[in-house]
């Protein structure tokens, strides 16, 4: 027995001493790592999964023109499986074991939250691609897409205006999640400070993934009904949530010019299978629609599609929407500010940002500044046309300056 | 010869296992911390080695109920949350002494200070009394009126799944004051170490170590006493039992309880750990996997409990990373092995090729049998 | 059979129902000191249930039953039933298959008076020890003491039960089908116990269907029929009785 | 009947009133004065145009008529291309007409079609209902343009009307006609005209109806007129009454439809675990191939007869039992069979299998959510009472629910199957005495559930997302269903499932989905503890 209990010992201690060999980075002088934390399975994979392959898609263009700083860029893909605390696990695996140089990844905020932590205690740096609910200033996060100020709120001025419906009461439903509530509490600022009296908007919130819609019509149908003007649905929920809604929304008749939807995170993966005849009418806004102008976006279009064909992902050719532009954008931002900074190292590629301007697909040219990791961007505002697309509705004549911090918040 | 038979092999493995905790227990520090020059460990990998420690200290509360009483839960996942979100509301509270921000969670939902009822929150020992009393209140409660009404078998399987799905639902509310989905994130420090630091990890590593280490000795000492004995013939036929003059009512409600402590235990250990916690913790899917877990390593005396949590760890961290598409199908083939042809797990596989080795050598190997099968 | 026996257990007006089905049907049934009393019955007539309702796995719509003649049973729980001295062994043998025989018997030997806490922490003192050596010379598993009970032979583990059931001296000891599945030799070693068991601190009622068995064991018959008494008397008078008759071979 | 013979009496009030109007003499509609209109602001003139155009119909003959609807069309077909100078062309092919005159014109280089904003759309979709009435369509299509116009029922200038009905020669359109007009006086001077025009909206009971009643109480004719305030009080207390019964309505039948989805999952798991006793937590994954089936054959329909795609789900039907009964019987053959006497073990094993099959089908066919084409017939609804709206969706989840109910309550209850298994279910030994092969039997019923959750995988399939892991998402009620109903019966099983889904829908509306959810799980818990054995208890001697 003695004799049995130390050889076990010390199988044990070699067994332990050999763990850190197995998790050894590997360190290879001609390549430079990035990660992406994007799921592939989950509620988020539908539309999450593209921004793994637009990533390649990015970096195999820059590899093709000689890559970063005499490096080839090796992406390196995860799957956080849409659970939360998965993305900072894989994060931390990223930035620690893989010692990737930069993270791209998440589409919701709560993934966001989750990493930021991962980012800030490792001085990572993650390009986040989605527009989101603004209130927070990382220095380890750049902030791809719009904040609040640049781009709900325009949307909502427009359906509010004499040129959109003249708004008068609002039906906010969300998925239950710091995104929704933030931009329906700065909404409701915003509503306040226009003098709009509180009876005027009801809340609603729904789980993630949430998929039978049916009372909730019925809801905002009786909440149409009680008259006081027009009244519009600011949709917040995520995900596959979408379409269920839409789907709901049209089976109960709902006419688009009787009872409009602002879809704040719908994009054209979303409609992709809907009968959108009876929906053409409804809203979206974001800083870039498949059907922006501009042979940038022609470019583009045709690039997705053939690496599509070429790499056989299981997404539509033909359908772009803004977080692909702005993942693909974030790519670009960062391995031009790689080769401004002449380094590979987080604090040196973020002094880097500073008046770094990109000409992207959207026909905007997008800008940083000194001020923050913000990265103006021109807006869009859709309208769902029969041919499960965006028609541009209204586009901003520059790019807005963004601003972190509503003031409405 | 019956000394041997009653434990079936598992008696061997808990001198290998206790040893390769106390190395581990010694290692961690030494590794961490670098003291010997070129040979070390990096924050993740000794954050590594204590989430699966976490991850055995629930493996074994499981055990506890299931491999002696023969009560499966499936909610186990419940208590490590609870015990999870305890622990981030001390962490929270340390934040915020610190940086004086409310957490977003409490913002968006419009609170300008932390909610009365989380007071007690900013003593450490207030909250791990919290962390020790409130999942063991909630494991009274509920398994009081489960146990009185007689909830047996699979019903009560089935039935701490739905209350551990429940919990997931509501915790994913923002109103439920909890953070929703997001759950709770950015802690600062802990014991006035900077979370994310190799101090912590080293800490927080061989506190959880060391709970192993208790639970596993103390747990198997409890065992052999009578006690153990009694939760043994709750196992093998609870009526029986019962018309010997025992009220088991208040046996499975003890093993119960302490089980539960011992998982809030281990979630509280585990949150800092992973820097947030949120209701995925409370998916019924990981309460099934801790049983998955068990049955791998082998139902019965802890050991097993903690051989299987490490082991499918430390091969879901391997291959999540390594080939994340083939992990679930690795799970799966391993549950379908576990049950059709390894019923009580590794232990199964030592005593089989103990037996395989018995025939060959046509001499007689103590313990190779199999006394029954446990379900 | 004196005229001073003491009842054990008074059964009156007992009626069990299950949903629309009338188990046990306005019963009265005495069970004395010092005998062995056995039901007999065909499928059916309520012998298990009768038993039930004695261990309170079942309950009785109404009627009573009362031990010593004063401690009424029917509302009583199993756990406060077996304290208070009826002990069963059940028709499948049930034993803990996991412990080994001697540790089945110390667990059977709870004592009325002590609390659950107060019987975990228990030390294994001599009467313990003594008690226990003691039923394991009875049911002779003195060999087999430290075997998994799990091992044990069928009949084996009957006789384990037995001496669960009696160690820890219970005033009405109810056997149900003690011989089913026996040998022959089982079942001669078995009634033999049974005989050795007739005491005047205890009472024993005895379910089964082996009329042979019956015929060694029984001071008393008592033959149920549809949840009533059809027959009392002994087991000789039984066999002629044409109601007994009728119901075991007429049906 | 009284109240008939008034309103028939008020309507011809209002009538005369009407026809006898003062008829203005409108000018014929200026059709250049119109185009530049819209074409002057690149399409942002529209709504002016259009009250334009609307003022100077009644007017109109009919050849005027049949031009607007060209242009009307043309702008919502965005086919009205404006050039730079402000005029109006209609693209026709590659050629264009003018838009004014329809004579052919060159296009211009420069010209495009104005966008199609929200308002626009507005603007053109009441045009084009208000050209409907006047112009040679059939009825169906002139009562649709009202129904539409009904909601904005300020926009129409009566000569209009009046002119619309002197046109129509169907008596319903004629009648439609009528009652509109009559809602016109709502705010008409005459209190009789305005009485009925309130007595005759009040029939259309929808809390639409409710809101428009309502907002009339601030008219200073409600406070000093009390015939007004009769029956405008009247009128708002009937269609309350009406909107409560349609609210009552369609909380049964929400409730109705959550419980036949609820019902549809649980049926097959009645089965498996209710009879059988067999854990099965590939439930769901039983489900989602079901569902998978459903779509593939829908592939197959839509490559092979795309004229007949839309028959698919029926098709579907035998198919995806068939096949999922097929995957059940493989499972059962070669896992659970083993562990008939180990529970818990069931229990990890199919969870084991589920994660095998979600896995599979995720390789096979992507995580991504399916696209299912819904039928004409499984889309949209009617409206019936007060706010109540039936979807056909929903409905033929409904029916479909309540045949396999039927259908399954037969096979076990007087088929010699069904009595097989219900025999090995209950005494597994005692069956094979009796010359039933308990092995077959095992197999068929194991089969025969796993067929029903494929079944309800083609029920979910148009209402919920269909992906790999949508199963875990019915598992757990699943089981809340069949255990509240109590274990073995099929009829505890529904009851639980409708009980189950009114509860979730009527607390919905108050508290959310997601605490309807926690409250209705707490409550089964709640009754579990109460009746261990489920609402229907199979009695018998434990």
């Amino acid at each position: 027995m003695p004799l049995l209990k130390r050889r076990s010992l010390l199988a044990g201690a070699a067994a332990t001493l050999a763990a850190p060999a197995i998790i050894r980075p590997a360190w290879a002088a001609d390549t430079v790592k990035i990660g992406c934390l994007f799921s592939s399975s989950g509620t988020m994979a539908n539309l999450e999964g593209r921004l793994n392959y637009i990533t390649q898609m990015a970096a195999d263009e820059i590899n093709a023109s000689g890559g970063v700083l005499g490096r080839q860029i090796e992406v390196v893909t995860t799957n956080p499986n849409s659970d939360w605390p998965t993305y900072a696990q894989m994060g931390r695996q990223l930035l620690q074991e893989q010692k990737v140089a930069a993270l791209f990844g998440c589409w919701t905020s709560v993934a966001r939250k989750s990493v930021l932590p991962v980012v800030e205690q490792n001085d990572g740096l993650l390009f986040y691609p989605l527009h989101f609910e603004g209130d927070e200033n990382s220095k380890n996060v750049v902030y791809l897409n719009s904040p609040p100020a640049s781009s709900v709120l325009p949307a909502v001025d427009y359906l509010m205006s004499g040129d959109g419906v003249s708004a008068k009461r609002f039906f906010m439903l969300g998925t239950d999640y710091v995104w929704p509530r933030t931009i329906n509490k700065i909404l409701k600022g915003y509503w306040k400070s226009k003098g709009i009296p509180e009876s005027a908007w009801q809340e609603q919130y729904v789980p993630f993934g949430f998929s039978n819609f049916q009372s909730m019509v019925n809801q905002i149908r009786s909440f149409a009904s009680q008259g006081g003007g027009q009244p519009i649905v600011v949709l917040t929920v995520v995900g596959s949530s979408i379409a269920d809604f839409l789907r709901e929304y049209s089976n109960q008749g709902i006419q688009p010019t009787d009872l409009p939807v602002l879809g704040l995170d719908m994009v054209e993966a979303d409609l992709e299978g809907l009968n959108t005849a009876s929906l053409v009418g409804n809203l979206n806004c974001w800083a870039y629609l498949q059907n922006a102008p501009g042979p940038r976006n022609q470019k583009f279009l045709a690039d997705w599609a053939s690496y599509v064909q070429k790499s056989g992902a299981p997404y539509s050719p033909h359908v772009a929407i803004d977080p692909m532009v702005s993942t693909y954008d974030g790519v670009h931002i960062w391995a031009n500010a790689a080769k401004k900074a002449g380094s590979f190292d987080v604090p040196e590629v973020r002094a880097a940002f500073a008046g770094l301007e990109f000409p992207d697909p959207s026909g905007y040219t997008l800008k940083m500044t000194a001020a923050n990791n913000y990265v103006a961007r021109g807006v869009f505002i859709g309208s769902i046309n029969a041919n499960q697309g965006f028609d541009v509705l209204w586009q901003s004549k520059g790019t807005p300056t963004p601003v972190p911090y509503s003031q409405y918040s | 010869m019956s000394g041997l038979l009653k434990f079936s092999g598992r008696d061997r493995a808990a001198g290998p296992v206790i040893g390769l905790l106390l190395l581990l227990l010694v290692l961690s520090p030494v590794l961490g911390l670098h003291a010997i020059p070129g040979l070390g460990l990096s924050i993740y990998g000794v954050n590594l080695v204590g989430q699966v420690m976490c991850f055995a200290l629930l493996a074994m509360a499981l055990d506890l109920m299931w491999g002696s009483a023969g009560v499966l839960s499936l909610g186990h996942g419940l208590f490590f949350a609870f015990g999870g979100y305890l622990s981030a509301m001390h962490l929270l509270k340390t934040a915020y002494a610190q940086t004086h921000v409310l957490p977003d969670f409490l913002q968006f939902m419009g609170q300008s200070a932390f909610p009365a009822f989380w007071w007690p929150f900013g003593s450490a020992s207030l909250s791990v009394l919290a962390i020790i009393l409130l999942p063991g209140l909630l494991a009274f409660i509920f398994g009081y009126v489960s146990f009185r009404s007689r909830v047996n078998g699979v019903y009560f399987s089935i039935i701490t799944q739905a209350l551990t799905y429940t919990a997931m639902l509501l915790m994913f509310r923002n109103e439920t004051g909890f953070g929703g989905n997001n759950g709770m994130t950015g802690f600062n420090t802990i014991a006035g170490l900077p979370i994310g630091g190799m101090k912590a990890a080293v800490l927080l590593t061989m506190l959880s170590t060391a709970a192993v280490l208790v639970v596993l000795v103390g747990g198997r000492a409890m065992l052999a006493t009578r006690f153990g004995r009694m939760l043994t013939a709750i196992r093998d036929d609870e009526a029986r039992l019962r018309f010997l003059g025992y009220d088991t009512l208040w046996l499975k409600l003890a093993a119960w309880c302490l089980s539960a402590i011992i998982a809030a235990v281990a979630g509280a250990l585990y949150v800092p750990q992973v820097g947030i916690i949120n209701p995925t913790l409370l998916d019924p899917s990981l309460s099934i996997e801790v049983a998955v877990w068990v049955a791998v390593g082998g139902r019965g005396g802890l050991c097993g409990a903690v051989l299987g949590a490490v082991l499918v760890n430390t091969l879901k961290f391997w291959m999540s990373a390594a080939a994340p598409t083939v992990w679930p199908f690795v799970l799966a083939l391993l549950v379908l092995l576990v049950v059709l042809v390894l019923p009580n797990g590794l232990m199964d596989l030592s005593n089989r090729s103990r037996a395989w080795i018995a025939e060959l050598t046509k001499g007689d190997v103590p313990g190779a049998k199999t006394v029954r099968r446990l379900s | 059979m004196s005229q001073v026996e003491k009842n054990a257990l008074s059964v009156k007006g007992l009626i069990v129902q299950f949903g629309s089905f009338t188990a046990i049907n306005n019963l009265t049934f005495n069970a004395s000191y010092g005998h062995v009393h056995a039901v007999i019955g065909p499928n059916g007539a309520g012998k298990t249930t009768l038993l039930d309702i004695f261990t309170g796995r079942s309950r009785a719509r109404s009627g009573s039953v009362l031990l010593d003649g004063k401690l009424e049973l029917t509302h009583l729980s199993e756990v406060k039933l077996a304290l208070s001295g009826i002990g069963r062994k059940f028709q499948k043998p049930s034993v803990f298959e996991a412990l080994t025989v001697t540790e089945n018997l110390d667990l059977a030997f709870r004592r009325a008076d002590r609390s659950l806490l107060k019987e975990v922490f228990a030390r294994s003192d001599q009467a313990r020890r003594d008690a226990v050596d003691g039923i394991l010379q009875i049911i002779g598993l003195g060999a087999q003491r430290h075997a998994p009970a799990g091992i044990l032979s069928h009949g084996q583990k009957q006789w384990l039960e037995i001496g669960m059931v009696l160690v820890r001296q219970p005033k009405v000891v109810l056997l149900d089908e003690p011989v089913a599945g026996m040998s022959d030799e089982e079942t001669e070693q078995t009634a033999k116990l049974v005989r050795s068991l007739r005491s005047p601190e205890r009472a024993i009622i005895v379910v089964e269907h082996d009329m042979d068995f019956v015929e060694q064991i029984a001071d008393l018959v008592t033959v149920l029929d549809q949840g009533a008494t059809l027959f009392e008397g002994d087991m000789k008078a039984a066999r002629t009785d044409p109601r007994v008759l009728d119901v075991y071979i007429g049906r | 009947m009284r109240f008939g013979l008034k309103a028939g009496a008020a309507l011809a009030a209002a009538l005369t009133c009407l026809v006898m109007g003062p008829v203005r003499a409108e000018a014929a509609p200026d059709r250049t004065a119109i185009v530049n209109e819209v074409c002057a602001q690149g399409g942002q003139g529209l709504p002016q145009a259009a009250d334009q155009l609307l003022t100077e119909l009644p007017s109109a003959t009919p050849d005027d008529v049949s031009w607007a609807n060209r242009v009307v069309g043309a702008f919502s077909h965005r086919q009205l291309l404006c050039s730079a100078d402000g005029h109006g062309y209609i693209a026709n092919g590659a050629a264009g007409l003018d838009a004014a005159t329809l004579v052919p014109a060159k296009l211009p280089d420069d010209a495009a079609a104005p966008f199609l904003s929200l308002r626009a759309r507005i603007v053109l979709e009441r045009m084009e209902a208000a050209l409907a009435l006047v112009s040679p369509v059939a009825p169906e299509r002139k009562l649709a343009a009202l129904d539409t116009l009904q909601q904005h029922n300020d926009s129409v200038p009566m000569a209009l009307v009046t002119m619309a009905i002197a046109q129509s020669h169907d008596a319903d359109v004629t009648r439609a006609l009528r009652r509109f007009g009559v809602l016109q006086g709502l705010h008409a001077p005459d209190t009789a005209q305005r009485v009925a025009a309130i007595r005759d909206l009040s029939q259309d009971t929808t809390s639409d109806t409710l809101g428009q009643l309502r907002s009339l109480r601030d008219d200073p004719s409600y406070a000093s007129d009390p015939s007004v305030a009769a029956a405008l009080d009247a009128g708002i207390a009937h269609v309350q009454l009406w909107v409560r019964v349609g609210n009552v309505l369609a909380l049964l039948y929400n409730g109705l439809s959550a419980g036949s989805i609820l019902f549809m999952s649980a049926i097959g798991l009645a089965v498996i675990f209710g009879l059988m006793g067999v854990i099965n937590l590939a439930q769901g994954e039983l489900i989602m191939i079901g569902a998978y089936t459903a779509y593939c054959v829908q592939q197959v329909v839509r490559a092979v007869a795309p004229a007949y795609i839309s028959l698919y789900p029926i098709l579907a039907i035998p198919l995806v039992f068939l096949v999922t009964a097929a995957i059940g019987i493989i499972i059962e053959a070669t896992v659970i069979r083993h562990l008939y006497r180990r529970p818990l073990m069931t229990l990890l094993a199919t969870w084991g299998i589920s994660l095998l099959l979600i896995n599979l089908v995720r390789v096979g066919f992507g995580p991504q959510n399916l696209k299912f084409i819904t039928p004409s017939y499984l889309t949209g609804g009617v409206s019936v009472v007060g706010d109540f709206f039936v979807t056909w969706n929903h409905l033929a989840a409904i029916i479909f629910a309540v045949l396999a109910f039927l259908g399954t309550l037969a096979l076990l209850r007087l088929t010699s199957l069904g009595l097989f298994i219900r025999g090995v279910t209950q005494n597994r030994d005692m069956a094979g005495c009796i010359g039933v092969s308990a092995r077959t039997i095992d197999m068929l019923a194991f089969g025969f559930g796993a067929g029903l959750a494929g079944l309800a995988g083609l029920a979910v399939a148009p209402i919920y997302n269909v992906n790999p892991s949508m199963g875990t998402d019915f598992i757990i009620d699943s089981f809340m269903v069949v255990v509240l109903g109590g274990v073995g019966s099929l009829v505890g099983t529904a009851i639980a499932a409708f009980g189950i889904g009114l509860v979730n829908v009527g607390i919905e509306p108050f508290y959310g989905a997601v605490a309807a959810k926690v409250i209705a799980l707490l409550l089964i818990i709640a009754i579990i503890q109460w009746r261990p054995e489920g609402l229907i208890a199979i009695k018998g001697r434990r």
